[in-house]
């Protein structure tokens, strides 16, 4: 982890994560959200290493890292943390970044959601079977065996009664939220 | 007791057994749900990591719905993702007032009022409290003292919010469970993550947590759940396990009222059981001998 | 800081030399006076003097194996006070030692005074030393430098040292001697080593203009050599007494032949108290009372409070003891006073890491409080 | 005694409350002490050991002068003086008046238990059913209703827990002197009505409270009933359902409450409706109950109502001043979100549990083993900061005390550990190691030298290995690598939280509470409140180590006096007659021994042969039996014997000999025998030691041992009455230095009407104060400081040299005589003086260190403050600035923390961030400082981005300097990398040296520290003493410490210089001691040991002296002196002699 060419600490931290470091800048590096983070073993840096880089404004370094796509949002850090600084909610902060910035190494996780949410969006409530073909498609380009891995599952959520197949692509419903989504958007894109 | 009942979109689908087994139970119960009018999506985990206004503006069309509906009634909801994203909706609204005057510029829309004063309830908290143990007991036609359950609450029904039990070391299904005779398997991971939708973006991470937990539950004759997304992580991906693993860790996996309903005596068609993926032969010849 | 000098020897006689040397000092404008070992006219009798007349020193005999009293306490009488004049002492390292205690309790001061340590050679018995004088009543110092310097031993005329001696792991004087006049392990027939220790020291020795020499590995050797030959004997003797008295009736049997003289509280230097509480109204009981301790146990020793007194200077003393022997000296009863304060001693003063006369700026361990000592008996 | 009209009242007798209570009485002042307890002493009477000595020093408390006033013996015991009136199980009910004239009522809690009568036999115990956990060992073992809620107190008499009793009246059977009332007449008239629709509710409730709980109970079934019947009678307590048809609970509690406005309501709710009765305290009720009942709980809780309702309300007084001083609670671990399984694991404990284990009169007495399964403990982890520094328990402050009692409680553990023969691997888990007082940082570095593990870190949860029991702690380290350790006990330090009475005072005395809920005091005040003459002492307005709280106690007595003798108190004096005592110098010893039978019935068999073997002695007159002579019956029995027999000594064979020091003054006035020839001594507990054997000829000679070796000591008791010379006081104050805790001690000792000399080496009053703008609260100093010089300056009773210094002194206390020089028109000014303050101050260490000297823009804390003022500095124009803390600081040989400059950093940082937002501020730390309430600070510096990076002892931060431009290089621990950051200045934290100089102490005969600090008589104790008496430091001499505390130590100093100067005379103590000169060697061994400086050489250095009212009568002095030149008066060598040939027998 060490380079030998010392860290050039500059303060100007990039607007975007502005108002994420607002919400972490009371931590004090205790090291507890990262004591009980359930996929720490599977991060490449630990979450306090990513609030200090979010504190010393290193962007790049934080995007590069797999560790925000990893929280799972189980709140054990929120729970935890004995500054109380919404955790979950910044991780979720950053995943919000990589998927409006679309950055290519968090496509799997922000196109699942971009997926459910265009599910959610046409029907007002989520059919699981559409938003997951639209999900495969949208990875086809980067994952295209991707179907293949949930080949079997899919069948056997088939046979319990599980998965509805009709109307995969259906037109907008009666309870589309579409309004609801395009409001949002407008009130969003304002700020 | 009646409560106003949201069964989010998973109760359609991959849960339907969930919605139900819960809706047999309050209905031995003595207690009358009414579904919410024309509810719909809550945002999962999908809408918060998509748009922040987004993730509070579509819990809030349902609870401004149930105020429509009734003032006095809970809303009652078994899915834990479900029941968080509205209860967060129900706290931050509570604690910043712009927050409400924007979600209501949004459901506008829709022509809604939010005004924030239903009462999010999870299905957990209902049975545990509301109807309690003791109730539940006089409705147990079967004997399950041969039984150990494991009971498993998942992450969103403790955190971030601890409204009805420890977050860390949560016990409130252990009545509920004994009531029906049998053991509760004591174990520490029943607050554990169980990966949530790691098992769709990154398998490996998902996997390994439930490998964690179903290895914890060895000795048990199955876990019990309250959520759907917990439910389908450890009951669907257990042959995944086995072969990256080489342990078989198979194991039965329920939801909370499906057990309940089992004990009462229920059909399968009532408790929902032909549509869970993971119900070991062990636990189906268990059921067939109880003991006198 | 010590410088190294010599005198060289007049005629091969070593003690001519000395008291010519002593002379030079006496000499020396701001000295009054030499408190040294000088042979008294009468029955060849060796006490210590005050001599302010130079030419007296010729009787002057500063390594006669007598030792009839530590001079230290001698030396406290002379020094309690200022009395505006400077005076030297030559003093054997015992000597020095007590006197080393005395100024901790203030008995002395050293702000008039040279202090002049010799290399020890030892000394008889008192009543030994006057058999031994009496065969040689003219050459008797002589003949046991010679026997002891040569390497022929310290027994001279069937007469060995007195065990206290035998015992001395000290023959050389401690660092607060100004001067120190070295024997052991230099050629005498030549010269004698004189080490400046002090800057009071080295200013005498510069007024005397003596020459530089060298510390021999000789003398180094020699001086181990005798001080492992002692400590062996010093052990033995610990080892045979702890054996004698290691209970209360070995010690009150030890203790059997005193009488309360308090000779040996006379002689002992470091037992400096006005008035010692043994002979004050403390110890004169009611009649009844020594009535009722020999109804108690069927009898009492007369004199009473033997062991009593023993123990209690012990308490008082032991921490400060020399091992000089004067107390076994001084015994009528030929009681070993000496093996007992020594054996006790090396316990006492052990356990606060304490040597009585190694240095003035050691205080006495009882009047320091140590709040990290002896935990464990606070454990206990 | 002389005693001053005029009398405060103290609330709370923890250390503080004694410190405060003591002080105002040792000046003279009348003194209520009250505490809640039935005994003194707070936390203290749990904790047994305190750092750094490890051990206990309560007692050095005590008055040293005159201290024939006041008890003797350990204060953990109990406490008596003269001047202070002591009530326990008593509170504050009631304050109204003015300063100088407060009216308060105290309510005071009966106890059916008479202590005149309980002989403490214990048989009571023996026989109550009730067991419940014992809150003296923390729950950690059991006791009965019938308990001793301090086992070691004195006087001690056995209580009962109203609410637990079951009246079950089994006690009162076995009760030998019917000390036990147990009929409570109380609770059949305490009413209660029940609410509820429920016919099975209100039956079953109705039998419980009637049947089990004695209460007088009646029904309603609606509200409209329960209105109507509350119309009717006066109901003291009102059980209230909330869902009923018709009228709700809610609205039946409004309209009870203007019915009867006293009436106590509580609500009966089911879960569902928990809110609704969370709503209903707010408009009244006091409290709710759960549905469904459970009787075991139900009862209890209405019998605590009942208790605290019926406390016996009515004594009123009138006092000048009010110190509160009545404590802390601790936050409860298993409140909120426990992750760390207390409550849950029997092995998770508090750090006051575990002090508890550690006591040898604690659950295990004293071993090391774990509360689960009793095994002894070889791995053990403490938990810092649980509860403190934690937003998510509200907790936004240090709780001050915990990183070094988890430090000395691991020391102990260890060192129990190796008395046990094993070593204990201690770890403590800490986020800021905080040893910010004194000498705590070697404290620290001991410890760690002594093998306990220090890990920095946060411990989230604790789980239970299933199979080992062990708790296993999972933490991760800087660099992300989580670890894992298993315990067998883990210690959690639980924050501090207000007192629970903190509101209720609050209210009564309008005194303001911060934002934590604790008092506030007023800028620059450690211990006035918004409400003149009623001050807080101690752990009330926050946590606070023995050391502080000492201080501040004392801080607070001053404010208090000064409130007292502003309204006239301490005008007039009054003297009580000197009692008057037979002389029996010349008559021969008539012993009369009067044996208190009732605790050896059984062991004793012939008690006429025991008699026969004491009369022996020609000296024992009368060999008498009685029993219970501690009771008041049994004790006049006793008066009676001795008015009969007329003897001349009186010794008295019972229990416990501390209890009767009252009595047997009184009975010295009354029948004329000095106290001195009257003696007690303890023949139970030798007797009894060995317990197994039972062999009464075993017992009978142990006791005829301590009889007569307290015979022996009779005999040559001093019968002399005659009192030692008093030593007279020159009423008047030196004080050396004047910046401001000179000034403030000054102010305060001639507020009291004593002339004061301050003598200031510079030409201005002021001190460091004239280089500080504001402080971390923002106050503003100038205008603080302009107005206490002007105070000063006016003051008719101070006198200003300043440009002068102390040349020469000599004498002791309340007689001094210095010499100063006055520097500009020099002359030298003799001065006589009672006492002298050394408040010399202290400076802002020089350092060469991190390249200061070598580039402009590296400077000291003190040059930015000073830029600042001069307005010298743009700060928007800086867009970097680092500070480094800790510079040249807590490693040797400056081995200790300034305690100022973190907080000092964290002001600029808000301050320049304040005024340009922009600035980028890093700090570079070992261990932030910002203890107690300043932890907001900290918080808030955070939140406004200010970056903290900690680095190690080992890892310093390096300055190089290219091109006019300064870099810092350094480890980031977190990121695991080398940051490298160019500012436009850089901030040196150097810390504070003293400027006590060497040749002043030795001018008053006082040590300093290694540090150049004065050295306290004893630092948690006697906090500003000298162990010369006479001598006390303040302010920067003393210790670093920021502006209140400064003022806090230069009250207390002044407290106590104002016991001395508030008298004319210095009484002696009754036990000192004395040189026979006749047989004194002049060895001065006595003067070397005597800890209190009182011993001196005379002029012509020919006699040692004695100061009688310095001297304690330790002894240490006879101890040294071989030949009994020194001895303790009235206690001869015969005597002693005598004592052992009886013990020995």
């Amino acid at each position: 982890m060490n380079r030998l060419q010392p860290v050039r600490i500059d303060h100007t931290v990039s607007d975007t994560l502005a108002e994420i470091k607002d919400k972490v800048c009371a931590c004090i590096q205790c090291g507890t959200c990262t004591g009980s983070c359930p996929n720490a073993f599977a991060m490449d840096i630990t979450p306090r290493h990513l609030w200090r880089m979010l504190l010393m404004g290193q962007k790049d370094e934080i995007f590069t890292s797999r560790t925000f796509v990893l929280c799972s949002s189980c709140y054990y850090c929120t729970l935890r943390c004995p500054r109380g600084l919404p955790l979950t909610e910044a991780m979720s902060d950053l995943k919000q970044i990589a998927a409006k910035e679309d950055m290519i190494p968090h496509r799997p996780s922000t196109r699942f959601y971009k997926c459910f949410m265009d599910s959610v969006r046409r029907h007002g409530r989520v059919r699981e079977a559409e938003f997951i073909s639209t999900y495969f498609l949208s990875m086809s380009a980067t994952d295209p065996l991707l179907p293949l891995k949930y080949a079997s599952m899919g069948i056997r959520l088939l046979q319990k009664r599980k998965l509805a197949l009709k109307n995969p692509l259906q037109k907008m419903s009666e309870r589309s939220l579409d309004v609801v989504f395009k409001k949002v958007e407008e009130m969003e894109n304002q700020i | 007791m009646n409560y106003l009942y949201y069964p989010g979109c998973s109760l359609e689908g991959t849960a339907r057994e969930y919605n139900i087994s819960t809706r047999s139970f309050m209905k031995a119960a003595g207690i009358k749900l009414t579904e919410l009018e024309e509810w719909t999506c809550c945002g999962a985990s999908a809408a918060a990591s998509v748009s922040p206004l987004l993730s509070s503006a579509l819990p809030a069309i349902n609870l401004a719905v149930a105020e429509s509906m009734s003032q006095t009634e809970n809303l009652l909801i078994p899915c834990s993702a479900c029941y968080l994203n509205l209860k967060n909706v129900e706290e931050k609204a509570r604690k910043e007032p712009g927050l409400l005057k924007r979600i209501n510029k949004v459901l506008a829309e829709k022509n809604l009022n939010f005004k924030n004063r239903t009462k999010v309830r999870h299905l957990l908290d209902v049975m545990a409290h509301d109807i309690g143990a003791e109730k539940v007991k006089n409705l147990i036609k079967k004997d399950f003292s041969h039984l150990t359950i494991a009971p498993y609450y998942g992450c969103q029904c403790l955190r971030p919010y601890p409204v009805f039990d420890d977050p860390e070391e949560p016990v409130s299904m252990e009545p509920l469970i004994k009531a029906t005779g049998a053991l509760v398997h004591s174990w520490n991971m029943g607050g554990k993550c169980c990966g949530a939708s790691h098992m769709n973006t990154k398998i490996d991470v998902g996997l390994e947590l439930v490998y964690g937990i179903l290895k914890a539950a060895r000795g048990a004759d199955a876990i019990v759940t309250v959520c759907p997304m917990c439910q389908m992580n450890l009951e669907a991906y257990q042959d995944k396990i086995e072969l990256k693993y080489k342990e078989n860790l198979n194991m039965t996996i329920l939801y909370l009222p499906q057990l309940l309903c089992l004990a009462m005596g229920m059909s399968e068609d009532e408790s929902g059981i032909e549509s869970n993926m993971a119900v070991t032969k062990t636990f189906k010849e268990k059921m067939k001998k109880l003991p006198k | 800081m010590a410088s190294n000098l010599k005198i060289d020897v007049q005629d091969k006689d070593l003690l001519v030399t000395l008291r010519e040397f002593f002379r030079l000092i006496l000499e020396q404008e701001d000295i009054s006076a030499i408190f040294v070992s000088q042979r008294l006219p009468m029955k060849n009798t060796i006490m210590p003097a005050l001599v302010t007349d130079s030419k007296t020193l010729d009787r002057t005999d500063p390594l006669a194996p007598a030792f009839p009293i530590n001079g230290a306490k001698l030396l406290s009488r002379l020094t309690r006070k200022s009395s505006g004049e400077k005076i030297a002492a030559v003093l054997r390292p015992c000597e020095i030692r007590a006197f080393t205690e005395l100024l901790k309790l203030k008995q002395g001061k050293t702000d008039d005074l040279i202090i002049i340590g010799i290399d020890c050679l030892g000394a008889f018995r008192n009543t030994d030393y006057f058999r031994f004088v009496e065969k040689n009543p003219e050459r008797s110092t002589e003949l046991f430098i010679d026997s002891v310097l040569s390497g022929k031993g310290t027994t001279a005329g069937g007469i060995d040292l007195a065990p206290a001696c035998k015992a001395c792991e000290f023959p050389i004087a401690p660092n607060n001697a100004d001067i120190s006049i070295g024997l052991i392990g230099i050629d005498v027939k030549n010269q004698v080593l004189i080490e400046a220790r002090t800057s009071a020291g080295e200013e005498i020795c510069k007024k005397l203009n003596l020459s530089e020499t060298k510390k021999t590995a000789e003398r180094k050797t020699a001086v181990d050599n005798l001080v492992a030959q002692r400590i062996e004997y010093r052990d033995k003797m610990f080892a045979e007494t702890r054996d004698t008295v290691d209970n209360l009736e070995k010690l009150t049997a030890y203790l059997a032949g005193c009488i309360n003289c308090y000779n040996c509280r006379v002689a002992c230097p470091v037992c400096y108290c006005k008035e010692c509480v043994f002979v004050t109204d403390v110890f004169y009981h009611e009649p009844s009372q020594y009535l009722h301790w020999a109804k108690r146990k069927g009898i009492l020793k007369m004199p009473s409070d033997t062991l009593f007194y023993h123990i209690t200077r012990l308490a008082h003393s032991s921490m400060a003891c020399v091992g000089c022997g004067q107390c076994s000296n001084a015994c009528p009863n030929e009681i070993s006073v000496m093996e007992l304060f020594r054996t006790v001693a090396e316990k006492t003063q052990s356990a606060f890491g304490y040597e009585a006369g190694r240095s003035l700026d050691e205080p006495p361990p009882l009047s320091v409080f140590e709040k990290d000592e002896f935990l464990e008996v606070a454990q206990t | 005694m002389i005693k001053k009209i005029g009398k405060a009242l103290v609330v709370g007798g923890g250390i503080s409350g004694i410190r405060a209570a003591l002080d105002l009485a040792e000046f003279g002042y009348g003194v209520t002490l009250i505490d809640k307890a039935s005994h003194l002493g707070g936390i203290l009477a749990q904790l047994d050991y305190q750092f750094p000595t490890n051990n206990c020093g309560m007692c050095k408390m005590l008055p040293l002068i005159d201290r024939d006033s006041s008890s003797q013996y350990c204060l953990r015991r109990g406490l008596f003086h003269e001047n202070i009136d002591i009530l326990l199980s008593t509170q504050l009910a009631s304050v109204e008046g003015e300063p100088g004239k407060f009216q308060v009522t105290l309510d005071q809690k009966s106890n059916p238990v008479d202590p005149s009568l309980c002989v403490g036999c214990g048989k009571c115990i023996q026989v109550c059913p009730v067991e419940l956990p014992n809150c003296f060992n923390e729950g950690l073992s059991t006791r009965k209703a019938i308990y001793l809620p301090l086992p070691h107190a004195i006087p001690n008499s056995y209580r009962i827990d109203g609410n637990v009793c079951t009246l079950c009246g089994a006690c009162v059977e076995v009760c030998p002197t019917d000390a036990v009332k147990l009929v409570d007449e109380g609770r059949k008239k305490f009413s209660i009505l029940i609410v509820d629709d429920e016919l099975i509710v209100r039956d079953s409730l109705k039998e419980w409270l009637e049947i089990e709980g004695g209460f007088a109970v009646e029904m309603a079934q609606s509200g409209q009933e329960a209105l109507e019947r509350l119309k009717e009678k006066k109901f003291r307590l009102m059980l209230l359902d909330i869902k009923m048809p018709g009228m709700d609970g809610v609205e039946t509690l409004q309209k009870a409450k203007e019915i009867l406005p006293d009436l106590h309501v509580v609500m009966m709710t089911a879960y569902a409706t928990v809110e609704t009765a969370v709503e209903a305290m707010k408009i009244g009720a006091m409290d709710y109950l759960i549905k469904p009942f459970d009787p075991d709980v139900l009862i209890p809780k209405i019998v605590k109502i009942y208790e605290e309702l019926n406390v016996s309300a009515g004594l009123t007084l009138e006092v000048g001043a009010i110190v509160l001083s009545p404590g802390n609670s601790y936050f409860n671990p298993a409140d909120g979100k426990d992750t760390l399984g207390y409550g849950k694991n029997p092995d998770v404990i508090t750090g006051l549990e575990f002090e508890r284990i550690l006591s040898a009169a604690g659950p295990y007495e004293g071993r090391l083993v774990r509360p689960s399964d009793g095994r002894p403990i070889k791995k053990m982890a403490w938990i810092q900061c649980v509860g403190s520094r934690d937003f998510q328990t509200n907790a936004d402050f240090c709780s001050n005390i915990c990183c070094m009692y988890a430090i000395k409680e691991a020391m102990k553990a260890k060192e129990r550990a190796q008395n046990a023969g094993y070593e204990l691997d201690a770890a403590i888990f800490y986020m800021d190691m905080r040893t910010f007082g004194k000498s705590f940082q070697r404290y620290k570095d001991l410890a760690e030298r002594c093998g306990v593990r220090f890990t920095r870190g946060r411990i989230h949860s604790v789980l239970p290995d299933k199979e080992s029991g062990n708790l296993v702690v999972r933490h991760a380290s800087y660099s992300g690598k989580i670890s894992k350790d298993a315990f067998d006990m883990i210690v959690l330090a639980a924050g501090q939280r207000p007192a629970l009475c903190t509101s209720d005072i609050a209210e009564m005395t309008g005194i303001e509470l911060n934002s934590s809920g604790f008092p506030s005091t007023r800028p620059f005040s450690m211990s006035g409140t918004n409400q003149n003459g009623i001050v807080v002492a101690g752990t009330f307005a926050g946590l606070k180590d023995i050391s502080e709280s000492v201080t501040q106690a004392g801080a607070a007595a001053l404010l208090a006096s000064r409130v007292i003798h502003a309204s006239g108190g301490g005008l007039a004096l009054e003297s009580g007659p000197a009692p008057i005592y037979a002389d029996v110098s010349r008559e021969n010893p008539q012993v009369m021994v009067v044996i208190c039978s009732c605790n050896m019935a059984s062991g004793l068999s012939e008690p006429e042969k025991l008699a026969e073997n004491i009369k022996a002695d020609p000296c024992v007159k009368h060999v008498l039996f009685t029993d219970r002579i501690c009771t008041t019956s049994g004790w006049e029995n006793l008066v009676e014997m001795v008015k009969k027999h007329h003897p001349n000594r009186l010794l008295i064979g019972a229990c416990l000999p501390y209890l009767y020091a009252r009595n047997l003054k009184a009975l010295g006035e009354e029948v004329g025998i000095n106290p001195r020839l009257m003696d007690v001594v303890d023949i139970h507990t030798p007797g009894f030691s060995d317990v197994d054997s039972q062999d009464p000829e075993y017992f009978r000679s142990m006791t005829e041992t301590t009889l007569k070796m307290s015979i022996a000591k009779l005999k040559y008791a001093d019968c002399a009455s005659s009192v030692h010379a008093e030593n007279s006081v020159f009423q008047q104050a030196l004080i050396v230095g004047g910046g401001i805790a000179g000034m403030s001690a000054a102010l305060a000792i001639a507020d009291h009407g004593f002339k004061v000399d301050i003598v200031e080496h510079e030409k201005e009053l002021g001190g460091n104060l004239r280089w500080l703008e504001t402080t971390i609260e923002e106050h503003d100093i100038p205008s603080f400081l302009a107005d206490t010089i002007a105070k000063v300056e006016k003051h008719p009773m101070i006198k200003v040299h300043t440009q002068s210094t102390v040349i020469a002194s000599a004498g002791q206390v309340g007689q001094f005589f210095t010499a100063i020089e006055e520097n500009e028109a020099p002359a030298v000014i003799n001065l006589e003086h009672g006492v002298v303050i050394l408040a010399t101050g202290g400076a802002e260490a020089v350092t060469t260190s991190y390249g200061y000297g070598k580039n402009k823009k590296i400077i000291t804390q003190k040059e930015l403050a000073q830029k600042v003022n001069a307005d010298e500095l743009d700060i928007r124009s800086i867009k970097t600035l680092v500070m480094i803390q800790c510079v040249d600081s807590r490693e040797e040989p400056r081995n200790y923390c300034s305690r100022v400059c973190c907080a000092s950093s964290i002001k600029s940082a808000l301050q320049f961030k304040k005024e340009n937002p922009e600035i980028a501020i890093y700090v570079f730390y070992r261990d932030m400082m910002t203890y107690g309430f300043m932890e907001s600070y900290f918080t808030e510096a955070r939140k406004a981005g200010v970056i903290f990076i900690p680095y190690t002892i080992n890892k310093k931060p390096v300055v190089t300097n290219e091109n006019d431009s300064i870099f810092i290089t350094a480890f980031e621990p977190i990121i695991s990398q080398e940051i490298k950051i160019e500012p436009d200045m850089l901030v040196l934290g150097t810390g504070i040296i003293p400027t006590l100089p060497p040749s002043l102490a030795q001018t008053f005969g006082i040590a300093l520290d290694q540090d150049g600090f004065f050295q306290e008589a004893e630092s948690k104790w006697r906090p500003v003493d000298s162990l010369k008496e006479g001598v006390f430091a303040c302010g920067l001499a003393h210790s670093p410490r920021n502006i209140p505390e400064a003022i806090a130590t230069a009250e207390a100093a002044a407290q106590r210089a104002l016991r001395i100067l508030g008298h004319e005379y210095i009484p002696a103590g009754r036990i000192s001691s004395t040189v026979r000169s006749s047989l004194c060697s002049l060895c001065e061994r006595c003067i070397d040991t005597c800890p209190y400086g009182a011993r001196t050489l005379n002029e012509d250095g020919k006699k040692v002296l004695v100061n009688s009212a310095m001297c304690q009568g330790c002894g240490l002095c006879a101890a040294v002196c071989p030949n009994s030149a020194s001895v303790i008066e009235g206690y001869p060598m015969e005597q002693m002699l005598e004592m052992i040939d009886a013990a020995i027998l």
